[in-house]
Formats: structure tokens, C-alpha cells, sequence
């Protein structure tokens, strides 16, 4: 049926967006705005894609895919916390240079440009039992659920506890919040952003990996699509709450996935595709509004 | 940031401080291609020297550069004057892009019969459509204090996704193999500066707008107070200068300058608007802008680098094995050093010390 | 005084809990402290008076590591120690409550409580469960055992000031601290609040806790210290148990002797009364409560042409917020402000000084002058837009030159050269400079801020002679600043400010320094 | 040989694209081996502006054959024909005067005729695994762009003329590299009912084949021989012989036969276009099927049919 399928279709399209969503928005409450999350989904599938064929292992895939997403993260976030780099240009100019030195290697390690094809590439295991598929409206959603799609959604209802419960957690919101009382508390706020940083690319990368290994099990340098922006857009507009921002991040999924049927409806692709940043920027206005207005009436 | 609301401080030290600024991130980026050169066996210095020569080594070639450096003359003002006033509008890709539309559109739907006068129109419709496109960010950062930085991020996406439909749309060309509007009367093409190379009047414009912008910056008092905004909104506001008036004014500047580069490039370079109208232009004038130190003979200077980094990188491909990835890999390094600190802490340490 | 000898105590107590021992501490040509040394007994109460600039933080600063002094030395139990860094004053039990908050506005108390030193359920690095259970208990039974009410899981932001205190001071004592710095910690309090705060401050003494603390308020310091200090320009004036002495006394070492009273003030005495027209009338004024502001309460005054009124107080009294609200920087609450006849009350600052007011902020670093910005920009700016500096909306280059060295040779501004950046003058210098601007727009009003705070003899001297000429040429002056010799020496009548209003007046003839400084530091006593 | 060397002017989305790009620099790289010139592509990000330098860059630099795959270069090969008259220049999707100049033109959208006439009668074969009883198939292209459209109006053509009412869904992905999104957007076309989806999208293409397998519906390939893919799952593909054009040019240019002047029509007639071999499909469909398609070609070729051509007619009524 049609419902079950744009579940389905929803749920696996907000799997990379969620992934680095969750990533970026921790990165955000330490104090630096990611808008390089693209690059590092790019790299993360890049090396999914490499290692999965080399192995033949989806798990090791995919944790090098996170493990190469952090190592970019960190190196960028070196740039920002101690050569005092602008983050937004510096992440801008991040997005350039990893494309172009995976362009790079795909010119001179694969001999190939664009897309890179390599034999023997694992896909990310489906795991539920066949008779799932059974369940009216949901089966098939949860029939072709992968380690990656849970996993993101274990880190949305885990995420707040750990944010709020752990040391790390507590650091990286305090540095976020006011990094001259995390300093005069005895907290490294640089080493705090750095994690922050290194962990944003650990999700994009693995928000990477999935795009590559979900389904189609090959790299090409337009896979992400952009969708380190559209991550981006989503924890601004879920205001770095985990459980809010998945919640816009399954929005987003949702419009990808019914994108088909809007363009039905005759309603222009190009134009179907500004909704998530046009709904940020309302989301935007409005918050200013607010603040606005509660200055405006403090007692 | 640092360009100082400074009404002629330019002792040496100055220059020499704004020389190593612009230096050192292209030292860093050659370092990091010469690495890359190096471990695929090519020779550095002749693939530098190949591109030097690509860049300048001839009259053709050095106008085909001044022609790749066009649209960032004015991507690159457009964004100096936002920086220079503290206000961090990545903007100006979807200005340019939406200012190019307007200009085509009113190259090619008003009747040819307007003749010359087509260009001033175009330009000045592409202006003000794209001073509006600026106004809002602006209008929102110095009333709501909504974050320019995501609101204008947020817009060139929206501004993709609107050129991309109309240029599909309702003013694709009638027969056409891509997404390209009809070309604009031959009257409202800008004329060419040195036949046969395309580097046309716009270069001029450019010059004349980074010119503009030098003066307006040094010698108004409109400029001069977005400078001492950009350095102490406090301090400028006790002296009477009106911040939000004054984010509003660069924005709408922004908007400005954006719109004619836009136009320049759809009317002199392209003479229509196409898909790919701009590979990111705007986002390359951020590192002028920032190379540049928001200085006007910075962004003039750096400009050209980055201009003879697009011209010579692909003319590189016809006379040896260098992949385009090469010049992604030292324009994204210059962008990331561009902003890093540490050549002018240290040199500032240094000064310090003396 | 004599750390030898303290050290030799034979009953084996120690009797220097923390010390300080010929400290000198300069920021280029500011002396900030000159010698000074100072001693605490274990489970002492010591108060450290004195007026702005006086040299109170950078003490504090040096006795908890943060800088390190130019000279002299630091004891702790006796001993003396390097203080290298805050870290290391928190080894050896010094905790330091700043003059701003140190709370993260986002988090909850308890959250704040643990910042930095986690209770963990199990120690796994920085990925331990905090053990939240812990970490309440032992806030608890800190608030209980300083019998102070606080809900841990509020967020800072939403927490009242004096809360936030506490909160501060039992994460310091949670943190095994013994010594408490407390520097200014009443500035932002009303005065229930500050009974608390001394409440468990004097609890915390009888637990063996020694602490020092900063206040300008010498009600506060009668009713809780145990030995005052009193330092003036960065040197140690006066020292006594507080039961041997008297606020009289102390408010005298504070606000100096009569000897050092610039010539100008002879005259003061025979100053007549004013009566030129009201050039400014404040009725009524009162402030919304913003995030650690004073708020006004229905502050009225006139001033009249060639006036020059002084309004003397401690700080953090509302002078900053009633200067704020004159200018249009701030929003107000209620009352009427009228400037030359006419209600300014909602115009803005550009308005303002367009109908001829001058401002000089007592924040000269960063509200004064643009410190980056060359001397010519700085001593321009206002002026940008008129005649001959601009003409036709270009400037005239050498208008402007010719207008700047005019303006700064005016008054004596000693500068490397017009494109110098302004934050390379010294202190004196740059004050000039933000009178050579506000002079030359010749306005007929000048709301005067702390005009000689840093400033050396000779600047005082200059920049009371401006204002004297300023006031002989016709203009009307609002002398805020708390060296109570200023405003005795430059003001025609005395308004004094405490806690939001104006408390009292009096005439410039009938000033008697004793009687103003009670005003000012006694609150109420100007009554009777 | 000492013959000048050749450059090939890669057109927007880049070596990499999966289709367009790709097909035409394979085609590039084998000419080259069989002649033995000395070529290299080139590519820029900024491809539309800067078209003309290249060319005459490349011109200047003395070589002898400039291929662009860019359809914006159009105009300016016009004018840098006439300024390099020793130079040989070929354009694409599109006509150019000049003795010096080979346009070439394909038939994308008399191949992708046969393939929606092909698809229009498979579909409601219900005795064909995969394959249910309604008229609907579908077509999923890259951009909306008229060099995409071209392919999908001749589709939509060849459909209708087997089946006046079927119905062909049409959506856009709206990228040429994004796979996932192809693979959810094919997905969401089969369960609309749909059992045949034409994919004129490049490297998004590949997720939607992988769609029609996970599906056990169809898909339609392009470009290339895409049969290989998911064998059984590929209809059939719309072969396009970019490479085979490209080719084809460089070895006559080697052998001093370039065609300047002509218009080089890689249609149906030529085998510009033609529908794959199809290995693995060809044995479970109907041969009549297989006939008619056969006979609506010869009708093409002969002229008996005109397939419209968005690239030289605009759109016609019946799309938009
Ligand atoms: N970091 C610094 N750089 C330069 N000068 C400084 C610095 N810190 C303090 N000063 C100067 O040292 C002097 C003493 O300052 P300090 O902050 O110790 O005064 P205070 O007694 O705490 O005053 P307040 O009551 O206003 O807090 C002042 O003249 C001040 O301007
Ligand atoms: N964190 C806290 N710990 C202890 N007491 C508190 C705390 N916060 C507030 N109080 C006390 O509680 C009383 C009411 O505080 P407050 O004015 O914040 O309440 P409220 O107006 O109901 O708060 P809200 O604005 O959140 O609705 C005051 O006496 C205040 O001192
Ligand atoms: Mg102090
Ligand atoms: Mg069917």
C-alpha cells in the first residue's frame, strides 16, 4: 500500500540527514556552527565504500567511514579553536577541498571521475525476521530496517540522556553556553569544541556511509547531495533538540520521500526542494519575533 | 576583520602586514598542492610554472584571468562591505544569481528597439531585485536580531531553487537543448574590451565598483561609520551612529553590488542566464573579501588570484595531466587560511616584541 | 605584618591563613598596587574598601593566581607559595567569587553546582554517568548547612541574583575551599538579599572558613567584617578590627585626605547658586529590572545653563543606568526627561546630541573611544557628517586633519600621530582625547562619567580645567564619579545617589566630605 | 600520425556523471588509442562562462579538433570557427554553421519511442513476471531540462501510440548523482502501480534499476547497455552512441575526413539509438511485442512517423 511505502521511503531518506543532524546540533550546543557536515557525509561515504569492498565487512565499513568523518572534523575544528579561523568560511572552504581531493584520489588511485564502483561492496545487513513485513502500515518499514537507521534512532532517545548526564555532556553545553565559566571552571573549552567537532564528523561520516552502503553500495561525488546543509537547517530549526530535530529531520525525509507525488500535483521539483530552507527561515523569524517581544514587555 | 575604521593608516607596516595577509594563505595552498604534485610524481614547479604562464604568460591570457576575475570583483565588494561592518552575510551567491536572472530577463523581453538604453535598465532592475533579496536578512538582523549568517545561507538555497524553476519555466528559451532563457538583444550584450577574448565592459563596471567601494570606504562618512560599527558597535552607537540603520544601508549595498555583478555577468559574459550561471562565485568573493582584508586593492589583487586560479586551472588540463581537482584542493585551502590567524598573531606578537 | 615572625608561632597554629606581602602590580604606566600588604587570620572576616580603580581586584586577582604580581610575595598557612595559576589557588583551597557571574546561564544550578568537578558513578573518563543523586545531596547539605533555599533545578537565568551567589560560593566550598574571595558580591543585591548573603557568610566564618571580601558599602562592612583594609590608589591607607574604628574614619581614609584636593576646589566655597535656565529636567525616571542592572526608582533633578552638578555615590548604585537613560542607550521605564525645554524622553542618542549633548562614558575603553580605530577616527567620529569635515557626502581630507589636530591640540591630547590607534595612548591621554571629540561638537550639555577614573595628576588637573572653562562659557555639566574630591572641587551643587534615587543634596558651599561620604556609603544617614 | 591533438570540452555535471560525460569521454579516450593522437578532456567548474577562452585556448595551442559536450558553446564555436578556419570543431544537440564545423544530433527521442512503445505493451501483460494488469508505466528524469525532456516526450510518444490511455508518471529527482533519492522516487512509482520505469537520470539512474530489482518490477536503462545491471530487471536500454559518435569523428578527422559543414544525425537510421539486445528480457517477452517495435522503427526511419523533438520543436501540447 501507499501509506506503507512513503513510511518506509521517509524513514530510510532521514536516515543520512538524521545522522549528521545529531552530529552537527552536538557541535552547535559546544558553540561551533558545522556547515561543513557535507564534506565529512562525502568522506565517510567515500571510505564506506573503499573498506566495505577491500573487507567485504559492512561494521568495519562503517566505522571507518566515522572514524575518517571525525578525523576531518578534528583537523577542521584545529582551524577554528586554535588558528582562530572563521568557522563559516573555513567550513565553506572545507566543502571545496574535500571534494577535491576525493576527486582527487578517484582520479589517481581508482583511475575514474565522478563515481567510484568497486566489486564485492557489502550493503548494510536487513535483519528483521521475514515476518515483520506482515504488520499492516509499518511492516515494511521495519521489514527493510538496517544497523545504521536504528542506530540513528537509538542516538536520538539516547542523546539527550547522554547530553545531560554525562561529563562530556555537561562540558560540551557549558562551553556552548559560556565558555569563560567553563574556563574558569577548570574545562579545556577548546579541547571540549574539538571533541564536539570530531564527533559531528563521526555521525556525518556515518550519515555517509549509509548513503553509500544502504542500498546502492557504490560512490558518487553528487551522493550527498547536499544534505549536510539540509542537516543543518534541521537542527537550526529543531533548536539543537535532539528529539525536536528528528522530528524535522523525519519532515524532511517525509517531503523527499512524497516529492513524487507533490511533482504530481504539478508543484515544480526546484521549488519542492527550497521547502525545508524556506521553513527555516520562518522558523527563524519567529524565534526573533519571540525575543523581540519578550525584551520589549520585560517587566 | 581588522581592516581599521582607519582613515588613512598606512604607514608601511601596514602594507607590509596586508602582504602577508593576502601571501600567506596561497604560500600554505601551494605548499599543500606541491605535496599532492609530489606523491602522483608530477613536478611542482612545473606544474606552477606551467600555471603561471596559463595565468599571465600572454596578453590573451592575462585578459582571459582579468575576465575569470570579473563576477569576483563585484562578489568580492559585496561581501567586504558586510565584513567590514561585522555583519556576516553569506548571501551574496543567491544576490548574484537572482540579479543575474533579472538582468537577462530584461535583456531579452523588452523590446530590442530600446537599444542601448537596455543595459542600464537590466542592470538597474537586476540592482534593485537583488538589493530587496538583501534587504530582508538585513531588515531582520537589525530589527529581530535573526542570525544573517543562517538567514542568508538559508536564501541562496532559496534562490537556487527559484532561478532553477524560472530558467526551466516560464522563461526557458523556446528551443533549447539545456535550461538556458533566450539571449538578450544584441543591443543590451556588453561590448567586448580587447576582441577576441570575452573579458568585456564588466570588468570595468567591476574596477569601477571596487573603486567606488574604496572611496566610499575611506573617504564618506557613511563608510566610515559601517567601519567603526564593524569595530565597536558600543562605542559607535555613543557617538550617535545608528546600528540598525547602518546594517540595513550595507545590506542593501550588498544587494546592490551583487545585482550588477550578476547583470555584468549575465549581459557581458554569458548573454542569457543558464543553469551553472555561477560555480559559486559569491562564496569565492568571501575569500577575496577576506584575502583582502576588505581593503579595495586587496579584493582588487586577490580577485585576480583567484580568477587566474579558474582560467589557468582548466587551460593547464590541455598541456598536461593535472586534474581540475588540483585548483578545488588550493582554492578550498586558500578559503580555510584565508581566516585563520596565525600569520598575523604572530607577525603582530613580532611587531609587539620590537 | 611580619610573616617571619608569624611563621614562628610556637603554639604550632597557624596564624596567617593568607597573606599578602609587599605586592606591586603595574599595567604599563598604572601602578595598580604599590607595596601592598595585607594579613588574614584563619576564620577572619576581612573587608577590603576602597574606591573605583583603586587597586581592590587586581589584588584579588594576584591572590588567586589569575596574574601574577610584579613583585612581593603570597602566604598561605604560613608559607609562602607561587601561585601559578587559578588551578593551583584551588589546590590549596582559595576560591574566588568574580564581580561578574560565573554561572552558565543555560544550565540548571546543579549543573553548575558539579561543573568542572563531576561526582561519577563510575569512573569512565569524560563518558562517566554524572551521579546526579550525589551531586543534589551534597548541594543540599551545603545550602542546609548555610541555610540557604535554592532549587537545583532551576536554570541560572531563571534564578535571582542573590541565589546565584549562593550558588557560587557552595560550589567553592564544595570544592574544599577554605579561603573565599568575594569581590563585590552585595553590588547587584537588594538589601534583604544582602542580609542573607551575610547571614551565611558569618556561618561560614564560625565553620573556620576565612574570607575576604571587596564592598564600597560601609554599612556592609560594619555589620559583617572583622578587620577592614582600606586602599587608595594602590596603596594599603588604613587597617583595623573593625570594632576599633568607626565609618567615619574609614570613609575618610577612603575618599583621601584634604591635602590632595586639586587648587580648584578653593574656590568651591565661594561659589553662588546658579540661576540660569533648567537646561535639563529629569522627572520621575525610573528603569525596567534588566540582568545585573540597578534599577531606577523615580529619579528627578534639574540642572540649569552654566551649571555643574556632581552626583556623588558608590557605584553600582544606578549611576551607570541613569547616565544610559540621559544619552538614549537605554530604554525608559517611566518619568519624563526634557533637555532645552523639550521631552527627549524616547528620542535617540543621534537625536540627542544633534539638539547639543555631549557624553562622556566612564567605560573608555570600550564604549569611549574605539580603541583600534586611529586617534583621527576617534576624535572625529560624531562629527563625520558635518561641515568642513564632510562636504556633499565625501570628506575633505584635509579639513579633517586640519579639524583633528585643532580638536586634539585644543586640549593638550599628547599623541604618536593621527593614525596611531587610539588604544596605543596612555590612559590620561585617551580620556583627552574623548573630551577633544565631545568638546568640539561645542555642545551646551555634558553628561560627565567618572571623567579621571586612571587618570595621572596633571591629566586631573587639565580635565578639570575643561570643564570649569566648559561651565565658565555657559555650559551645563552632569559630573558623575565617585572621588568625592572631584566633585567637591568642580560642582556648583552635590546630588548623592544610592540605591536608584537621589538621596540627598546639598550646595557646593556647604559641602562637608564627612557628610556626603555618610550620605553615600551609610545609607539613610544623609536623613539625619 | 602528426596530426594536431584533440580536446573535449566536458559539458555541466562534470566526468563522473554516470551518463552524457562519461559516454562521450569513453568514446574520446578509445578514438584516441585507435589513431593514436595525442587528446585530453577538459573539465571547469565554471564551464558555461568560460567555454570560450578554452576554446580558443585550445585553438591557439594548436590543436586540431575541439569536441564540446556543452550545449551552451554553441554560439560562441560559431564565431571562433571562423576566427580558426584550420581548426575542426564539433558541437552537439544542435545545428552550427561553418565548413569547419560537425554538428552532431542524436535521436534520443526516436530510441525512447520505441522504448515507451515497447514498455506501453509489456504492462499489461499479466502472464509477464512482475507485471500487473494496468496501463501505467513511468519515467523518472534527472532535471527538468529540454535535453531531458527530449527523451521523456518521445517515451511518452512512443506509448500513446500503443495505447492512447496509458498513463505515463513523470517526476524529476532533480540531480544526476544521487542515487538514494532515485531509488526511493522509482519505489514510490512501482507501488503507484506502475511496473515500468524509464530512468533518464545518470547516476540516480542506478538506484532506480536497483529499485525495479528490489521491486521484481523494471526498468529501463539509457546511455548505455544497462541490461547488465539487474539482469531481468532491465527491460531493455535506450542505447545512445555518444561514444560511438565521438569515435567515430576522431578516427575520420585522423584520417583527414572530417565532416565539417555536416550535420552528423545519429538517429534511429544510423544506429545513433537503439534499444539493447536485451540478453536477459528478451525470451520472457511476447515476440509480437518485439515486432511491433521493430515495425514502428522502420516507420521512423521510412518517415512514416515523426517523433517530436523538444530540442528543435519546444514542447509540445501533449507534455505540459
Ligand atoms: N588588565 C588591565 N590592564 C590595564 N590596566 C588595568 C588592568 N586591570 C586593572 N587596570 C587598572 O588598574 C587600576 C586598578 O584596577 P582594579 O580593577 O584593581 O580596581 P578596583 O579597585 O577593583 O576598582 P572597582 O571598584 O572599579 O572594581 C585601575 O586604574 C585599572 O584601570
Ligand atoms: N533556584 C532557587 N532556589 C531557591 N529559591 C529560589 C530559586 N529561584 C527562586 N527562588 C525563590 O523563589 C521565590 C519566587 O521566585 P521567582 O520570582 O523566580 O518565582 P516565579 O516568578 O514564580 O518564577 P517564574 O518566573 O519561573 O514563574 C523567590 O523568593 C525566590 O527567591
Ligand atoms: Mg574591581
Ligand atoms: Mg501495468
Amino acid at each position: 500500500m501507499i501509506v506503507d511505502q512513503v513510511i518506509a521511503a521517509s524513514l530510510t531518506l532521514t536516515t543520512p540527514i538524521l545522522l549528521a543532524a545529531m552530529g552537527g546540533l552536538v557541535n552547535r550546543q559546544g558553540g561551533i556552527v558545522n556547515i561543513a557536515l557535507d564534506a565529512k557525509m562525502l568522506a565517510g561515504a567515500f571510505v564506506a565504500v573503499i573498506v566495505s569492498s577491500m573487507t567485504g565487512g559492512w561494521f568495519v565499513a562503517v566505522l571507518s567511514a566515522a572514524v575518517a568523518g571525525a578525523l576531518v572534523g578534528y583537523l577542521f575544528s584545529l582551524v577554528i579553536t586554535r588558528a582562530n579561523a572563521n568557522m563559516i568560511v573555513a567550513g565553506l572552504g572545507l566543502n571545496v577541498l574535500v571534494a577535491g581531493f576525493i576527486g582527487f584520489i578517484l582520479n589517481w588511485v581508482y583511475d575514474s571521475s565522478g563515481t567510484l564502483r568497486l566489486p564485492d561492496v557489502q550493503l548494510l545487513p536487513k535483519f528483521m525476521p521475514d515476518f515483520v513485513s506482515g504488520i499492516p502500515v509499518v511492516g515494511l518499514a521495519l521489514s527493510e530496517l538496517e544497523p545504521l537507521t536504528v542506530f540513528a534512532w537509538i542516538t536520538v532517545f539516547t542523546l539527550p540522556f547522554l547530553l545531560a548526564n554525562t561529563r562530556i555532556g555537561l562540558w560540551v553545553r557549558a562551553t556552548g553556553n559560556a565558555p569563560q565559566v567553563a574556563r574558569a571552571m577548570g574545562i579545556s573549552g577548546r579541547n571540549v569544541q574539538d571533541f564536539s567537532t570530531a564527533f559531528a564528523g563521526f555521525f556525518s561520516g556515518l550519515g555517509g556511509a549509509h548513503l553509500a552502503l544502504a542500498s546502492i553500495g557504490l560512490f558518487n561525488e553528487g551522493l550527498t547531495a547536499g544534505r549536510g546543509f539540509i542537516a543543518l537547517a534541521a537542527f537550526y530549526f529543531g533548536r539543537d533538540r535532539p528529539v525536536t530535530t528528528a522530528l524535522v529531520c523525519l519532515l524532511f525525509g517525509f517531503l523527499d520521500a512524497t516529492q513524487i507525488r507533490m511533482q504530481t500535483a504539478g508543484l515544480p521539483p526546484k521549488l519542492i526542494g527550497t521547502i525545508p530552507y524556506l521553513m527555516v527561515l520562518v522558523a527563524l523569524c519567529i524565534a526573533g519575533w519571540r525575543n523581540h517581544r519578550r525584551k520589549a514587555v520585560a517587566p | 576583520m581588522a581592516e581599521a575604521a582607519s582613515i588613512g593608516r598606512s604607514p608601511l607596516m601596514d602594507w607590509f602586514d596586508k602582504g602577508i595577509g593576502l601571501a600567506f594563505p596561497f604560500i600554505v595552498a601551494l605548499v599543500v598542492a606541491a605535496v599532492v604534485l609530489l606523491a602522483i610524481g608530477e613536478n611542482p614547479l612545473d606544474v606552477f610554472a606551467l600555471m603561471f604562464a596559463e595565468s599571465f604568460g600572454t596578453q590573451r591570457r592575462i585578459a582571459a584571468t582579468l575576465s575569470a576575475a570579473t563576477p569576483l570583483l563585484f562578489t568580492g565588494v559585496a561581501t567586504a562591505i558586510c565584513f567590514r561592518s561585522g555583519v556576516f552575510n553569506v548571501g551574496v551567491e543567491g544576490a548574484l544569481v537572482i540579479g543575474g536572472l533579472c538582468a537577462a530577463f530584461i535583456g531579452f523581453t523588452l523590446p530590442a528597439a530600446l537599444g542601448l538604453t537596455l543595459i542600464p535598465l537590466a542592470f538597474g532592475f537586476a540592482a534593485l531585485v537583488s538589493a530587496i533579496w538583501l534587504l530582508v536578512p538585513g531588515f531582520l538582523l537589525a530589527r529581530y536580531e535573526v542570525d544573517e549568517v543562517v538567514s542568508t545561507l538559508m536564501l541562496n538555497f532559496v534562490a537556487f531553487g527559484i532561478t532553477g524553476y524560472l530558467v526551466n519555466g516560464p522563461l526557458l528559451s523556446e528551443i533549447s537543448g539545456n535550461n538556458v532563457t533566450p539571449l538578450v538583444h544584441e543591443a543590451a550584450q556588453l561590448p567586448r574590451l580587447m576582441p577576441p577574448s570575452t573579458l568585456h565592459t564588466g570588468f570595468l563596471i567591476g574596477v569601477l565598483v571596487v573603486i567606488l567601494y574604496g572611496v566610499w570606504a575611506r573617504r564618506t562618512p557613511s563608510g566610515f561609520e559601517a567601519a567603526l560599527v564593524g569595530q565597536n558597535k558600543r562605542f559607535s552607537s555613543a557617538v550617535g551612529i545608528s546600528i540598525p540603520a547602518t546594517i540595513i544601508l550595507v545590506m542593501v549595498l550588498s544587494g546592490v553590488i551583487s545585482g550588477l555583478g550578476g547583470a555584468s555577468h549575465a549581459l557581458g559574459q554569458l548573454h542569457r542566464f543558464a543553469d551553472g550561471f555561477s560555480p559559486g562565485y559569491g562564496f569565492t568573493g568571501m575569500a577575496v573579501a577576506l584575502l583582502g582584508r576588505n581593503n579595495a586593492i586587496g579584493i582588487f589583487l586577490g580577485a585576480v588570484l583567484f580568477g587566474a586560479l579558474a582560467s589557468a586551472g582548466t587551460t593547464v588540463q590541455l598541456f598536461s595531466d593535472i586534474p581540475l581537482d588540483i585548483v578545488n584542493i588550493i582554492e578550498g585551502t586558500v578559503m580555510i587560511f584565508a581566516v585563520v590567524e596565525l600569520g598575523r598573531i604572530s607577525l603582530k606578537r613580532w611587531r609587539a616584541r620590537r | 605584618m611580619n610573616v617571619r615572625n608569624a611563621a614562628r608561632d610556637e603554639t604550632g597554629q597557624v596564624s596567617v591563613r593568607l597573606g599578602a606581602d609587599r605586592l606591586c602590580k603595574s599595567y604599563g604606566s598604572i601602578e595598580a598596587n604599590r607595596d601592598i600588604s595585607i594579613t588574614v587570620a584563619p576564620g577572619e572576616i576581612h573587608a577590603i574598601v576602597g574606591e573605583n580603580g583603586a587597586g581592590k581586584s587586581t589584588l584579588m586577582r594576584m591572590l588567586q593566581g589569575i596574574e601574577q604580581p610584579d613583585s612581593g610575595r603570597i602566604i598561605v598557612d604560613d608559607q609562602v607559595v607561587d601561585l601559578t595559576g587559578p588551578q593551583r589557588a584551588f589546590t590549596l583551597g582559595i576560591g574566588m567569587v568574580h564581580q561578574e557571574f560565573m554561572l552558565a546561564p543555560d544550565l540548571t544550578l546543579l549543573e553548575n553546582l558539579v561543573l568542572g568537578d563531576e561526582p561519577v558513578i563510575r569512573a569512565l573518563g569524560p563518558a562517566s554517568t554524572i551521579d546526579w543523586r550525589s551531586a543534589l545531596e551534597s548541594g543540599e547539605r551545603l545550602a542546609r548547612e548555610t541555610a540557604a533555599h535554592v532549587d537545583w533545578s532551576r536554570t541560572a537565568r531563571n534564578t535571582p541574583v542573590h541565589i546565584q551567589q549562593f550558588v557560587e560560593i557552595i560550589r567553592l566550598l564544595r570544592r574544599g575551599t577554605r579561603i573565599l574571595i568575594l569581590d563585590e558580591p552585595t553590588a547587584v543585591l537588594a538589601p534583604q538579599q544582602v542580609d542573607d548573603l551575610f547571614a551565611l557568610l558569618k556561618k561560614l566564618r564560625d565553620g573556620g572558613t576565612t574570607i575576604l571580601f571587596i564592598s564600597h558599602k560601609l554599612r556592609e562592612v560594619m555589620a559583617l567584617a572583622d578587620q577592614v583594609t582600606v586602599i587608595r590608589r594602590g596603596e594599603v591607607q588604613y587597617t583595623s578590627p573593625v570594632a576599633e574604628t568607626d565609618p567615619d574614619t574609614i570613609a575618610g581614609h577612603m575618599v583621601g585626605g584634604q591635602g590632595v584636593l586639586p587648587e580648584s576646589a578653593a574656590d568651591a566655597k565661594s561659589r553662588q547658586a546658579v540661576v540660569g535656565d533648567v537646561v535639563l529636567e529629569v522627572s520621575g525616571l525610573t528603569t525596567p529590572i534588566v540582568e545585573k542592572s540597578h534599577p531606577l526608582h523615580g529619579v528627578g533633578f534639574e540642572l540649569r545653563k552654566g551649571e555643574i552638578i556632581g552626583l556623588a555615590g558608590v557605584s553600582g548604585n544606578g549611576q551607570n543606568e541613569l547616565v544610559e537613560c540621559l544619552v538614549g542607550l537605554r530604554p525608559v521605564g517611566g518619568g519624563v526627561v526634557s533637555f532645552a525645554g523639550q521631552d527627549i524622553t524616547h528620542m535617540s542618542n543621534q537625536q540627542r546630541r544633534a539638539r547639543g549633548m555631549g557624553y562622556i562614558s566612564a567605560d573608555r575603553r570600550h564604549e569611549g573611544l574605539a580603541l583600534e580605530a586611529s586617534v583621527e577616527a576617534n576624535v572625529i567620529a560624531g562629527s563625520q557628517r558635518k561641515p568642513p569635515i564632510s562636504n556633499g557626502g565625501f570628506f575633505n581630507r584635509r579639513a579633517m586633519r586640519r579639524a583633528a589636530e585643532e580638536r586634539l591640540s585644543f586640549i593638550g591630547v599628547r599623541h604618536g600621530g593621527l593614525d596611531n590607534a587610539a588604544g596605543d595612548l596612555s590612559g590620561g591621554n585617551q580620556q583627552r582625547l574623548v573630551f577633544a571629540r565631545e568638546i568640539a561638537s561645542r555642545p551646551s550639555l555634558l553628561i560627565v562619567s567618572q571623567p579621571t577614573r586612571g587618570v595621572d595628576l596633571v591629566g586631573i588637573a587639565a580635565i578639570h580645567g575643561i570643564l570649569s572653562d566648559f561651565r565658565r562659557n555657559g555650559g551645563s555639566v552632569l559630573l558623575i564619579s565617585e572621588e568625592l574630591d572631584e566633585i567637591l572641587a568642580l560642582s556648583d551643587r552635590i546630588l548623592v545617589m544610592a540605591d536608584g534615587a537621589i538621596v540627598g543634596e546639598t550646595s557646593a558651599s556647604d559641602a562637608d566630605i564627612g557628610h556626603i561620604g555618610r550620605m553615600m556609603v551609610i545609607q539613610g544617614a544623609g536623613d539625619g | 600520425a602528426d596530426v594536431a591533438p584533440a580536446a573535449l570540452i566536458i559539458a555541466q555535471g562534470g566526468l563522473g556523471d554516470g551518463s552524457w560525460n562519461d559516454t562521450a569521454n569513453a568514446g574520446f579516450q578509445a578514438g584516441l588509442k585507435n589513431t593514436g593522437i595525442e587528446g585530453r578532456p577538459i573539465e571547469s567548474k565554471d564551464v558555461a562562462a568560460q567555454g570560450e577562452e578554452i576554446m580558443r585556448r585550445a585553438a591557439d595551442g594548436g590543436f586540431g579538433l575541439v569536441i564540446s559536450l556543452e550545449w551552451i558553446h554553441g554560439e560562441p564555436m560559431e564565431k571562433l570557427a571562423v576566427d580558426y578556419p584550420d581548426a575542426n570543431w564539433v558541437i552537439m544537440n544542435q545545428t552550427r554553421k561553418g565548413d569547419n564545423v560537425a554538428s552532431v544530433v542524436f535521436g534520443e527521442h526516436e530510441g525512447s519511442y520505441l522504448a515507451g512503445a515497447l514498455a506501453a505493451q509489456v504492462t499489461t501483460d499479466e502472464s509477464i513476471k512482475g507485471i500487473n494488469g494496468k496501463p501505467v508505466i513511468g519515467v523518472i528524469g534527472g532535471v527538468k531540462a529540454p535535453g531531458i525532456d527530449k527523451f521523456i516526450v518521445g517515451y511518452i510518444q512512443g506509448a500513446k501510440a500503443i495505447n492512447p490511455d496509458i498513463e505515463v508518471k513523470v517526476a524529476y529527482s532533480d540531480s544526476f548523482g544521487d542515487p538514494a533519492k532515485g531509488q526511493q522516487m522509482a519505489k514510490a512509482m512501482f507501488d503507484e502501480g506502475a511496473d515500468i520505469v524509464y530512468q533518464v537520470a545518470g547516476g540516480t539512474g542506478i538506484g532506480i534499476i536497483e529499485a525495479a530489482k528490489a521491486a521484481g518490477a523494471y526498468a529501463i536503462g539509457v546511455d548505455t547497455d544497462q541490461d547488465g545491471m539487474a539482469p531481468g530487471n532491465v527491460l531493455t536500454s535506450m542505447i545512445k552512441r555518444v561514444d560511438v559518435a565521438v569515435e567515430d569523428i576522431i578516427n575520420n578527422y585522423a584520417d583527414g575526413k572530417f565532416p565539417g559543414g555536416e550535420v552528423m544525425d545519429f538517429g534511429l537510421a544510423q544506429n545513433g539509438v537503439a534499444l539493447s539486445d536485451m540478453k536477459h528480457t528478451k525470451d520472457m517477452i511476447p515476440a509480437a511485442y518485439l515486432e511491433k517495435v521493430d515495425a514502428l522503427k522502420a516507420d521512423i526511419v521510412d518517415g512514416k512517423i515523426e517523433v517530436w523533438d523538444v530540442s528543435t520543436q519546444g514542447y509540445p501540447d501533449f507534455f505540459q
